[in-house]
């Protein structure tokens, strides 16, 4: 796996278990039939993908029969807030989300708005996190639908999931949580968070990549628009062949994922204080978020006077992300990093660290040195006036 | 889409920047433009340039094209910096498009060092 | 596979190949990254689905960059349909497909047809061959956009694509081909074809579920409005993490097939030939579609005065389909039958066998002995007075 | 979603209908409803069945359905298939409920054949 580079992105993607590819290949070669098939090797599929709806359902403590099957975030977050939105057209026509998620929730606002919806931005504090009366203080009347994440893909931070979830209940407003980064890996109790609709991936907690999930509470209220139209399959909401081994898939990930969370977090947070240790002394370095209240997964840090693509190439064999993977093509400073109140220049030196499963301490201790090397030796290369 | 954004060269020069360095008080060329700092230092003797020494904060493009330019006029006429075209670095490189202002800013270093040297040479 | 079972049902889905199995794995081991990262890692990915977009675009004859990747022909056939007549909404607002086309076509046209888009259905022979001046007769000026299926999946029909392109193309009419159930089947050279969206999913031809893929022709006219929104990936037409395992699985069942085409079509000839002599002397037996003009994978027959439902239990462990295997669940007979005039009480009565690669001769033997006795038992248990 | 739409008992019935036939001339019900082709014919002595047979046209849990009836009543008086319920004979076969029209067709049946038996009974 990736010999010879040392991968310090999990929060851009994930091994698969082998666990899960195993389990993905027995349901191949259990069966190849079509779900929508009645025969009975369509039944023998049916029934894999029910043990899988019930392990993932297990996973957030609800019914198996509110998960609606997708091919990931994207398209999960895509439905739950462009086909909410349209769902409760009459409820009104605003709706609310924060600069700092995903570019899988923004474009779908900013993509509303033409069909005419009223978008409000709320900011979070410069530390990421939303301040619950912020939130309250920008809903109206005609406030239908919010969308705020669960752990910031960049920075790590937690939103306080139950405290926006409840003022959006007491105002009949669908709320929705992108759950991508934190599903799996920080605990989440669906049957008692006020949440109406959760988005998840399975290629960020250790599945494959291709196959996601949708949560709609099953409340009269809650409820979306379909985006995709055939064959009448998940109750007209999403059609489409199930793709039944990665559904498997997806279940085995949600399975082991919920017997070692907590596992997971203590060697997390080892090895977040292990990279911190070993670079929080480099002059000038902040830490992008809140190490408190983020997810241990992920360290960000910004330094003063180092350019960012030369840091990250002086990083190699480092992988490691700048902004966030989704974005990292676009050579612009991270609009996540500029929204928490970073100049340009800072934002654009920014390097997310994550760590996963398999990372040692041995890794983030490797990565700490070189960390403070390619500083020092950008640093070097630069102009003495620029000091 | 598959392409290592940096060529071998950039890799190389990137990793060894030969000529990283400041001559002190020989001749000089700083700019501080398009997001990009450089400042570039010579040692001439008779018109012929003797020493050159970049310091640059940048993208690797960047600094992999100040070591390629150093190491290029190191020893020729001091008059030839006039001639450098950022166009035949980003070739011999293979600079993606996108970065050519900021190869233009070494560009309007390296001619800036060239007439400095050149002016400072008229008896 | 399906132990005790004879599975005949290879047009609803097929195994995945143990070559694309392995290819999956191979390039999960080989890196986990996101293709979104620009990192090493990310490069690596990015070589993995660069080889399969070259795969599958051998397959075709097509440039790699005509291809957008998705979850299924149903999303294909929503992008192309919904996204292309968007796309093209200043040509006109006429749509013209097929009464026989898969509900992934149909249920988008019926959806466009609420945005103020006017449908027009052409109707086939009752052999399900459409007439090429037929479908000229229904074009008018404000014709912007076409869809019609390469292969149907419930007859096998294979339409005239090149002479239904060749009228679209004269009247600069987007021209959509759902080839679900053709791409590694038949020969499709679009290099050659004039078609400018095609519609393909893994699933059908020996690769894994989940994965799909879009073709769109490099001609100015020809382009879709994305249906998804987010990072920026796929040029902005369909965004999400690209799922590379997936990809890579496609690739190597694109190539797998583009090996064997012929081969292939020779085998299920044979086996097609075997099934139809051992079921054309059952008193009442009809073929739907024409043996002649169809794809040698499918034989659906309709048989006069047997209950449907009864016939598919009878003919356990026979797992065949009625209708289509989306449609399954629906106990209405199928509309592509009716559409080709068959009466209620044929179309329900319909079976449709299909072959695939591992079908063997004795297998086909077996399941037409099991359809004879089938009939002759529900007959003999029907009341006399109904014969 | 992943069960098996047909019960055991359903599978059973279906595949082997031990009173499939017809009685010929004996007491007989014939019905053409709801998409379904019924004759049931019965033998009776003295007010009790004494035989009873079914033909059907339908889908499997109307034959199961059917089968399952000319069981059961076989050696029970003949005024007892006056109160044949089909959500009897559903719940016991698990018959789904959006088949409930269909094995209505077979309660008509009963019932007429009931009467007809009672009715040609009376001395
Ligand atoms: C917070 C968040 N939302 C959505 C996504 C999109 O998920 P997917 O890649 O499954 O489409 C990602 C990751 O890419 C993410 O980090
Ligand atoms: C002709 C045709 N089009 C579209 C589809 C939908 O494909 P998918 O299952 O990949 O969404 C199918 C099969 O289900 C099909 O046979």
């Amino acid at each position: 796996m990736d010999a010879e580079l040392i991968y310090l992105d999990y929060a851009a993607s994930t091994p698969v278990d082998p666990r899960v590819h195993d389990c993905m290949r027995e349901s191949a070669e259990a069966t190849c039939a079509n779900p929508s098939s009645t025969h009975a090797a369509g039944r023998r599929v049916q029934a894999i993908i029910a043990n899988a709806a019930g392990q993932l359902a297990g996973l957030l403590n609800v019914d198996p029969a509110t998960l609606v099957w997708t091919s990931g975030a994207t398209e999960s977050d895509n439905l739950a807030i462009a086909g909410g939105a349209r769902f409760r057209a009459h409820r009104g026509k605003h709706i609310v989300s924060m600069k700092t998620e995903h570019k899988a929730v923004t474009d779908v606002f900013e993509t509303l708005a033409k069909e005419g919806y009223d978008l409000t931005w709320v900011e979070p504090g410069s530390n990421g996190l939303l301040d619950p009366a912020v939130f309250q203080a920008a809903l109206r009347e005609d406030t239908q639908l919010a969308s705020i994440m669960y752990v910031n893909n960049e920075t790590g931070v937690i939103q306080d999931i139950d405290a926006l979830g409840t003022i959006c209940r007491e105002r009949d407003i669908q709320f929705h949580v992108d759950a991508a980064q934190a599903v799996g890996k920080v605990h989440i109790d669906l049957a008692a968070l006020p949440v109406d609709l959760l988005s998840l991936t399975a290629h960020k907690f250790y599945g494959p990549k291709g196959i996601g999930a949708l949560y709609i509470a099953d409340r009269p209220a809650c409820h979306v628009e379909p985006l995709l139209f055939g064959g009448g399959q998940q109750r007209r909401i999403r059609p489409g062949t199930l793709p039944a081994d990665l559904i498997a898939g997806l279940g085995m990930t949600a399975e082991i994922a919920a017997s070692r969370i907590d596992d997971d977090l203590a060697h997390l947070g080892t090895l977040r204080e292990i990279l911190w240790n070993g670079i929080r002394e480099v002059p000038g370095v902040l830490v992008n978020g809140d190490l408190a209240g983020g997810f241990p997964g992920i360290l960000n840090v910004s330094v003063e006077d180092v350019e960012g693509e030369s840091l990250l190439l002086a990083l190699e064999p480092l992988c490691v992300a700048t902004g966030s993977a989704c974005n990292s093509r676009a050579q612009e400073p991270s609009y996540v990093l500029r929204a928490l109140g970073r100049s340009d220049s800072l934002a654009q030196s920014a390097i997310r660290f994550s760590m996963g499963r398999p990372t040692t301490s041995a890794e983030v201790e490797f990565a700490a040195r070189r960390y403070r090397d390619a500083v020092a030796r950008l640093r070097e290369l630069a102009p003495v006036a620029a000091a | 889409m598959s392409a290592d954004p940096y060529s071998a060269r950039v890799r190389e020069y990137f990793a060894n920047p030969a000529h990283a360095g400041d001559l002190g008080d020989a001749a000089a060329a700083d700019i501080d433009d398009q997001g990009v700092r450089l400042r570039l230092t010579a040692r001439h003797e008779d018109g012929r340039i003797v020493a050159l020494r970049f310091r640059a904060w940048g993208c690797p493009h960047l600094i992999a094209a100040c070591e390629a330019a150093c190491a290029g006029y190191e020893g020729r006429e001091a008059d030839e910096l006039l001639d450098f075209r950022a166009v035949e670095i980003m070739r011999n490189l293979s600079v993606p498009v996108e970065k050519t202002t900021r190869i233009l800013v070494l560009e309007d270093a390296v001619r800036s060092l060239g007439r400095s040297i050149c002016d400072s040479s008229v008896p």
